[in-house]
């Protein structure tokens, strides 16, 4: 097929209709679709006698024209109802996509003058260097007022005071103390939890007396359970649990 | 900062700036308010009433440049003409984008009639127009919109300056 | 052409040029002598002795540029603005070094139990403290400070006035 040239003069079938229209001064909204249809179709002819080549899109509506045009001789079958007769108008679809068009092709125009209008403003010619990205803080500090401020910082330091050296904790209470003290706890108890072994000890101690169950389960003497992180972890001593398999 | 060097950084901002500086950004780099920005830009372009250079809005931004009257001589400055015209199918597409974003090319297709693929790439080159994404649905077309520089290009603040953007009862 | 149309001719080219534009230039496009340009050029200069655009001579040309004085404010264009509030490590931060400065990084660690470098680099970022200089010793290492908009945003005039400032004998 040879419809590959678009038609310089006209954007579309829809733009050379709305210039037919305009030319024979018709309502849009009531063309003299036999009389349009005629004049689209010379129009084509008068290309192809140029040797031009016409675009698919032209020749589609070509025969959309001649569809509606032979639609509207038909003897019109009486209304059954008043107000199914305008939708039934073969032309309605054709005149909506036309109005559509219409639209956009004054907002073209539109846009046309304001580029010519813009162009005419010239921005400024020199560039300047980019520079980092560090970005801009709208609300530097946020909600926070200085009596926040001074309570922060008081709580920082007599938390950085409170808390003991680290060496001292390694000194008062030794992994082999607490291995013992712990293996006396777990005597007797068919499971025992790790907060229960714990109960009322220092950071410190717990620190300890975690790494003495961790050794134990190391030895092989109990078995450690936690489901969940920082959930519970369940101790069970491993020859009790054999006796109650067996 | 007293309002009279406030007045001073924002025309140095809005000279300086690359692309348009919108009041807020203003605003935000100088700790004034956003209302405060807007009537002192008012207060510049009073300033420079008598001078060659105005102050626009564009794209949601204020952008300095030269008055038009101005442009004969400017031209021979021999400064690249920005872009060549666009062409009918181009402003045609364009206005559709513009109008009805985010919009698909067998959206644009139907309005126009014709086929719009070389318009939509002139576009993209152009850079006025952008993908947004892609549309929900069978082949998941891709969604086009209009870009910053549309606005640049077009002098326009936003797409509510487009004529009659009401105008839809067709949709 | 009248000399006030000259004028304002000339700002436009100067403005507009990508690269410095030479008295000739002008001269040639506005078919005046050199040495009125020259003169039109001061006028032009005195004309923006209160705003923030200056003409310098560069390169054998004029070229228009913000005045030095507004650097501060033109390095902040094009960086993203962001209100999101201080975080607890940030806060926590800032108060130790609103109460102990000057203080390094090492010091602010040492109290907080935790590293604190994106902490302390975001109220780099916030402009809420500076460095004050490296401390004497193993490492110099850098002592960090609040800032003017520092007390600006607390209605502070110095770190006298923070509340409670006298309880630092364990220090």
């Amino acid at each position: 097929m040879g419809y590959v040239i678009e038609l310089d003069v006209y954007q579309g079938p829809f733009d050379l209709l709305l210039d037919l229209v305009a030319k024979n001064e018709v309502d849009l909204w009531d063309i003299p679709i036999a009389a349009i249809t005629e004049q689209y179709l010379a129009y084509l002819y008068s290309l192809q006698e140029k040797d031009l080549a016409i675009t698919g899109e032209f020749l589609v509506m070509a025969a959309t024209l001649i569809r509606i045009k032979s639609r509207m001789l038909l003897p019109q079958e009486p209304p059954e109802d008043e107000t199914l007769e305008e939708s039934e108008d073969p032309r309605t679809e054709l005149v909506q996509q036309l109005v559509r068009y219409k639209f956009f092709k004054e907002a073209a125009d539109f846009l046309q003058q304001r580029y010519a209008e813009a162009a005419r403003q010239f921005t400024r010619g020199q560039r300047i260097e980019s520079y980092d990205l560090a970005p801009v803080y709208t609300c530097p500090v946020g909600e926070l007022t200085l009596e926040e401020l001074r309570s922060i910082y008081q709580e920082l330091i007599s938390e950085s005071e409170k808390e003991p050296p680290v060496h001292t904790i390694s000194s008062t209470i030794s992994l082999e103390e607490r291995l013992a003290l712990v293996r006396l706890q777990l005597m007797g108890q068919p499971r025992a939890t790790f907060s229960e072994l714990v109960r009322e000890d220092s950071v410190a101690e717990i620190v300890v007396t975690f790494l003495a169950v961790l050794e134990l389960a190391r030895l092989g003497e109990i078995r450690l359970i936690q489901t969940k992180s920082f959930g519970e972890i369940d101790i069970r001593p491993l020859e009790l649990e054999v006796e109650v398999q067996a | 900062m007293k309002l009279s060097d406030a007045r001073v950084v924002i025309e140095g901002l809005i000279f300086a700036s690359e692309a348009p500086v919108s009041a807020q950004e203003i605003a935000a780099i100088t700790e004034l308010d956003v209302s405060v920005v807007e009537s002192l830009v008012e207060e510049i372009r009073e300033q420079h009433a008598q001078g060659a250079l105005m102050i626009r809005n564009v794209g949601g931004g204020y952008q300095m440049v030269t008055k038009p009257g101005l442009a004969p001589w400017i031209e021979k400055l021999g400064r690249p003409v920005v872009s060549a015209p666009l062409s009918a199918a181009s402003t045609e597409t364009l206005a559709i984008i513009a109008y009805q974003q985010p919009v698909t090319k067998a959206e644009i297709e139907q309005i126009r009639g014709v086929r719009s693929d070389s318009a939509i790439n002139n576009l993209l080159d152009r850079e006025l127009i952008c993908e947004l994404g892609r549309k929900a649905g069978p082949g998941r077309p891709i969604l086009y919109g209009v870009t910053e520089k549309f606005f640049e290009h077009f002098g326009l603040r936003s797409t509510d300056e487009l004529p009659l953007k009401g105008i839809t009862e067709w949709k």
